[in-house]
């Protein structure tokens, strides 16, 4: 997406290898957490408190710069970046605690979707997406803190009807926009402009 | 002989851990394709497996109905969603984004850097929202219950739902009897003569 | 609703009855033939692989190297070999092949063949590896004396005479008077003739007239109105009616669509002619009696108009 | 008459299908009995082993519970080879044919044939198609005909200890999610192909199979709210016990007939208060019976709705506008070839067979026997089968080979799952296609009302009967 000079010169090879140099940086971020998590007496908890987290600010600037300087491959990076930073996040957690980490992912990839696209149907995909992270986090919270009860089903189910309906109406709006403009780029949507 | 209960089984340590990374990168790596594959019918098709590994999790939460639920709606819903896409997306429209591209990248050295850090916004923001949810996730601890989610959990949901929910029940009708009635409306075509040649467009229309 | 409620009730009705047809189709008999096992009965004037007949009374070879079918053939698909005898001063016959490769089976050799040697068998199964295998040779041409009779009652073919039985040339002759006066003067030049050959010639004269109303239809050598030929058909058929085996052909002829076929039509009446001559030993020359016979019955009948 | 083919047609079916059964059978008892009895020396005479180790309990436990899906992957590409010959035999009787039967025994060769020439032709990718996807939609579209089968394999085998596994408490809605993706296999085959005939039969089948799913969904649910439950185990178990308790004859609304029948033909005393047991069924009595009887012509006209839906849903004539061979060429899979069109043709008769054995658990009672349970009592049946139990009890007790329950249940699901695809055969040598407009119409203007309708008169009748459940 970035589009830079490297990019141009850069031959496949050289992008390959930053991709697989990157693949072993963050590879071995993991491996640093699993290390702490698995040593005796080194459970989660006992971990340096921001460890986590730095790491994933480490990796994310890796690829940033991998990325910019090495023209490595976009989507490639990204999916490491993502993977890696998840493993990172919930190595040695207990279950809840990934699923509720996956669930902010899925919602984080599907924010940065909804602003970067331009296309409004992938637009109305993010917003599925974010939609459905959420419910991964209600069905969480049912499961593992009120088991008896099923509020988290009732509201999840609340949630896909509106994502059918927000589904339909705006690919109804979409269509429409399309009809009249010719285009479903969400940067010419100027009907709002006044 | 005892049989083995697939689901404690599955819902018991090692295998469900092994059961949830492989989901999880499925569903990352897809969702990932989804944002950012160049054909928006293959994001489509993408977005479809990242609601079946979803809904495989709502499996290891043992919570069969939303789990099911996921699967008709969407399989069926998305693949509008994609058979919309396809009808509105035409190749001419990528070609211009393309060349939108190559004219950006034309620019002179400061925009172009000025330009990467604007692109890089969501991004952030994004990397930002993640890390703190995690942080938050990480900071509360709930005091989680160690009971199992009963057999009887649909016969529970339905009587919650035509009980305590009614309400909230009836407003989702309306919602989507309202949906419905809109989006025929807007989707519905004027007039024969407006459908094959559409309004000036945006080129006369960003002057 | 009452409307509609009637018109669900009438199209459940109409698709079960539809559904009812279909299911009673499955206890009707297939019309499928298992082929290799049931082979269907053809019939007799089916034009399959050629073959050379014998004479099915004494095994003797039909054919004269007249060379009529090499002649005749579109397809330039036959190639006789014969060479003088220098004994009896007669043709001899070295090979006879066919090409089935080039072959139409249009069946034209057929109807010049004087001795009716040549024939159409109900042969269909010619498959065969190779191109040079289509050629057949006089030994895989020839019939078996067995076949031959088979395809003679099958055909309805009258037998030839064996060969030293009369004298070719006066048979002609008769022969040639005989049909000319059939076809001139109908009924009178009928009875007069000789009680021998009656059904023969009666055949010969009627093959004639409806050989030329074939003729009419089908190519531009005469120039007759259309008008003319179901009339032609009628008046050549009067005059034999005295004649069994003529009033049976008469009968069929009328049965038959005349404009749809008159060229099947045509065919077996010429066979007819065929027979009448070749039982006179009519060796030589019989094209030409048969057409002036044509001839003339075409003048017949253009008089009264 | 045509005696001659319709005995080769019964005699062919009964023969491949005994053999299929028996090698079904005969895999499910290896790997489900036998295998785990002799690794943790259950076996009788063969081997003792005192305390198998966790690990092979564990094994043998693992193969009981892949069972079920082990059955169904050996069954079902069998079955597909024989259904294909059997539509395409019962078409040559309907229009006066043959049909194939030159290789093997009556043409059972022939479809064996099929299959191993389309497995070694040429696998081509079109040019510009998008190859992930265009391999992967076969996939799609035949994965969930299997895994979409399970519940009902544990319905259809009485819930035989070795099914057991396969079941799940919700499984109607399971059976019907599953058969809710295959659509999405079409649109991608159709659009990964490149092709406009095959884009424009994806975008048909995916426009014609939402249309459909709703009636054919409300249809099911209609008799899920008769029944009481979701799960297919149970819908069968309730339907037990004659043709007058199944679903499509209102769901159990005639029951109360069926148990007075033996008291009203003087079969037993009659002294029996039979007005007190009536009044058990029918508690409003004259209501009751008119509402009993509603009930059984809104399920019958549910049955044939759920037909009509699976019909369309299957995409089968005369619902095949997807691969309208007269406009279409083949629709989706034109462009497929080799072993992926060979899986979308085995999926097809996999998914008739699915859809037909939840028509026949929803509404024909499963593995019942139709013969009401009166009547069977009646018959001298009992000195057979004890005969034959005493014959084969060393098998029964130990090993479990024969189990004439289950072996029953199989029995009559084949005949009524048989009977549904003979039907189907019937009605595609019977009725042409429909124009797309007339499908859109007759599924949106007749279909989607008629379920609803039929919907709320059930919910309004079933108040006034007792039905099972």
């Amino acid at each position: 997406m970035e589009a830079t000079s490297s990019v141009e010169t850069r031959s496949d090879f050289t992008r390959f290898i930053a991709t697989f140099i990157y693949a072993v940086i963050v590879a071995a971020g993991v491996a640093i957490v699993f290390a702490k998590t698995t040593s005796p007496g080194g459970a989660r908890q006992m971990m340096s408190i921001d460890l986590d987290i730095w790491l994933f600010a480490g990796i994310t600037v890796a690829g940033i710069a991998l990325r910019y300087f090495f023209a490595a491959y976009s989507e490639a990076v990204k999916v490491i970046a993502c993977l890696g930073g998840f493993l990172i996040f919930t190595i040695g957690h207990d279950p809840m605690t990934r699923y509720l980490t996956l669930s902010a992912l899925l919602f984080a990839i599907g924010m940065y979707g909804m602003v970067k696209s331009r296309n409004a149907v992938r637009v109305l995909m993010s917003i599925e997406l974010m939609l459905n992270a959420v419910n991964i986090n209600l069905i969480t919270f049912a499961r593992y803190v009120d088991p008896a009860g099923v509020k988290g089903h009732l509201f999840a189910i609340f949630i896909l009807t509106v994502a059918a309906a927000e589904a339909a109406v705006g690919l109804a709006i979409v269509l429409s926009i399309y009809r009249n403009l010719a285009t479903v780029d969400m940067d010419r949507f100027n009907l709002l402009r006044w | 002989m005892e049989f083995v209960n697939v689901q404690e089984l599955v819902s018991t340590g090692v295998a469900e851990a092994l059961a949830f990374y492989f989901i999880a990168a499925l569903a990352i790596t897809l969702s990932i394709g989804v944002i950012s594959d160049k054909n928006v019918i293959r994001a489509g098709f993408l977005l479809i497996g990242v609601f079946g590994g979803i809904s495989g999790l709502f499996f290891l939460l043992q919570a069969q109905f939303i789990a099911l639920a996921q699967v008709m709606i969407y399989a069926v819903g998305i693949t509008l969603v994609v058979v919309i896409a396809l009808m509105l997306t035409n190749p001419r429209l990528q070609n211009e984004e393309a060349e939108e591209e190559a004219i950006a990248s034309s620019e002179p050295a400061l925009l172009k850097f000025l330009d990467s850090i604007r692109n890089g916004f969501p991004g952030l923001v994004a990397w930002i929202a993640f890390v703190t949810v995690y942080m938050a996730i990480r900071s509360e601890h709930w005091e989680q219950s160690t009971q199992t989610i009963g057999e009887d959990n649909i016969a529970v949901i339905g009587r919650a739902l035509t009980t305590d929910y009614s309400l909230p029940f009836e407003f989702a009708s309306v919602l989507l009897l309202a949906a419905l009635i809109g989006a025929i409306m807007l989707a519905k075509a004027e007039k024969v003569e407006d459908t094959d040649t559409p309004r000036e467009g945006i080129e006369s229309g960003s002057n | 609703m009452a409307n509609l409620l009637d018109r669900a009730v009438e199209s459940f009705k109409r698709v079960g009855e539809g559904l009812k047809t279909v299911f009673m189709h499955s206890f009707r008999e297939p019309t499928t033939q298992e082929y290799p096992e049931k082979i269907q009965d053809l019939a007799p004037h089916f034009r399959g692989r050629l073959a050379l007949a014998v004479n099915p009374d004494t095994g003797d070879h039909l054919c004269i190297s007249c060379r009529q079918c090499e002649r005749v053939c579109p397809d330039k698909c036959i190639e006789i070999t014969a060479h003088k005898s220098p004994e009896t001063n007669k043709l001899e016959l070295i090979d006879f092949k066919i090409d089935h490769g080039l072959c139409m089976f249009c069946g034209l050799c057929t109807e010049v063949c004087p001795t009716t040697c040549i024939i159409n068998t109900n042969d269909f199964e010619m498959a065969d590896y190779s191109r040079e295998s289509l050629i057949y040779d006089i030994k895989r041409l020839t019939l078996t004396q067995d076949e031959s009779t088979y395809y003679f009652d099958k055909k309805e073919l009258p037998r030839p005479k064996p060969k030293a039985a009369a004298k070719p040339a006066a048979a002609a002759g008769a022969a040639g008077a005989a049909a000319k006066s059939a076809a001139a003067g109908g009924d009178a030049a009928a009875k007069a003739a000789a009680a021998k050959a009656a059904a023969a010639k009666a055949a010969a004269a009627k093959a004639a007239a409806a050989k030329a109303a074939a003729a009419k239809t089908d190519d531009g050598e005469t120039k007759a109105e259309p008008k003319a030929e179901s009339k032609s058909e009628e008046k050549a058929a009067e005059p034999k009616a005295d004649a069994e085996a003529a009033k049976k052909d008469v009968v069929e002829a009328k049965t038959e669509d005349i404009t749809a076929e008159p060229k099947a039509d045509a065919e077996a009446a010429k066979k007819d002619v065929v027979e009448a001559k070749t039982e006179d030993k009519a060796a030589e020359a019989p094209e030409k009696d048969a057409k002036k016979d044509v001839k003339e019955a075409k003048a017949d009948e253009k008089d009264p108009e | 008459m045509n005696a001659a083919e319709i005995y080769k047609l019964s005699r062919l079916a009964i023969f491949w299908l005994s053999v299929t059964f028996g090698a079904v059978w005969v895999a499910c008892w290896g790997v489900g009995v036998f295998i785990p009895s002799l690794i943790t020396g259950k076996m009788p005479f063969l081997l003792q082993v005192d305390n198998p180790s966790t690990t092979v309990v564990f094994i043998a436990d693992l193969l009981r519970s892949l069972t079920p899906i082990l059955s169904l992957l050996v069954f079902i590409p069998i079955n597909a080879m024989f259904m294909v010959l059997f539509e395409r035999r019962s078409l040559a009787l309907f229009t006066v044919r043959m049909g194939p039967n030159r290789h093997g025994f009556d043409g059972l060769a022939q479809t064996a044939a099929d299959a191993v020439k389309l497995l070694f032709k040429e696998d081509i990718t079109p040019r510009g198609a998008d190859a992930f996807m265009f391999t992967l939609a076969p996939i799609i579209f035949f994965a969930p005909s299997i895994f979409g089968a399970l519940p009902l394999l544990a319905a259809v085998t009485n819930n035989h200890d070795l099914f057991k596994v396969a079941n799940l408490p919700t499984g109607i809605f399971y059976i019907l999610a599953a058969a809710s993706i295959p659509v999405v296999a079409l649109v991608m085959a159709g659009w990964a192909s490149n092709n406009k005939y095959s884009l424009v039969g994806g975008l048909r089948s995916a426009a014609q199979a939402i249309s459909y799913e709703i009636p054919l969904v409300l249809s099911l649910v209609t008799m899920c709210l008769l029944a009481g439950t979701l799960d297919v185990v149970e819908i069968v178990e309730q339907q037990k016990g004659g043709i007058l308790n199944w679903n499509i004859l209102g769901g159990g609304a005639l029951s109360g007939y069926d148990k007075l029948a033996p008291y009203w033909l003087n079969l037993v005393d009659t002294s029996f208060d039979t007005s007190a047991m009536f009044g058990q069924f029918y508690p409003v009595p004259w209501l009751s019976s008119i509402m009993a009887f509603v009930l059984v012509i809104c399920t019958v006209l549910l049955f044939g709705l759920y037909l009509t839906g699976a019909c369309a849903e299957i995409n089968r004539i005369p619902f095949d506008l997807p691969e309208a061979e007269s406009e279409l060429v083949s629709g989706y899979n034109t462009e497929y070839s080799g072993i992926k069109f060979a899986i979308f043709f085995l999926a097809e008769f996999t998914n008739l067979f699915v859809v037909s054995s939840i028509a026949t658990v929803m509404f024909l009672g499963g593995g019942d026997n139709p013969i009401p349970k009166w009547i069977l009592d009646r018959l001298p049946l009992e000195p057979i089968s004890n005969a034959l139990g005493s014959l084969l009890s060393p098998l029964i007790k130990d090993l479990m080979f024969i189990d004439p329950a289950t072996f029953w249940a199989a029995f009559w699901v084949i005949v009524k799952v048989y009977s549904i695809v003979f039907f189907a055969i019937l009605v595609r040598g019977t009725l042409p296609r429909f124009r797309i407009d007339q499908l859109m119409d007759f599924g949106w203007k007749r279909l989607i009302p008629l379920a609803l309708i039929l919907f709320v008169v059930v919910v309004f009748a079933r108040t006034w009967v007792v039905c099972h459940g």
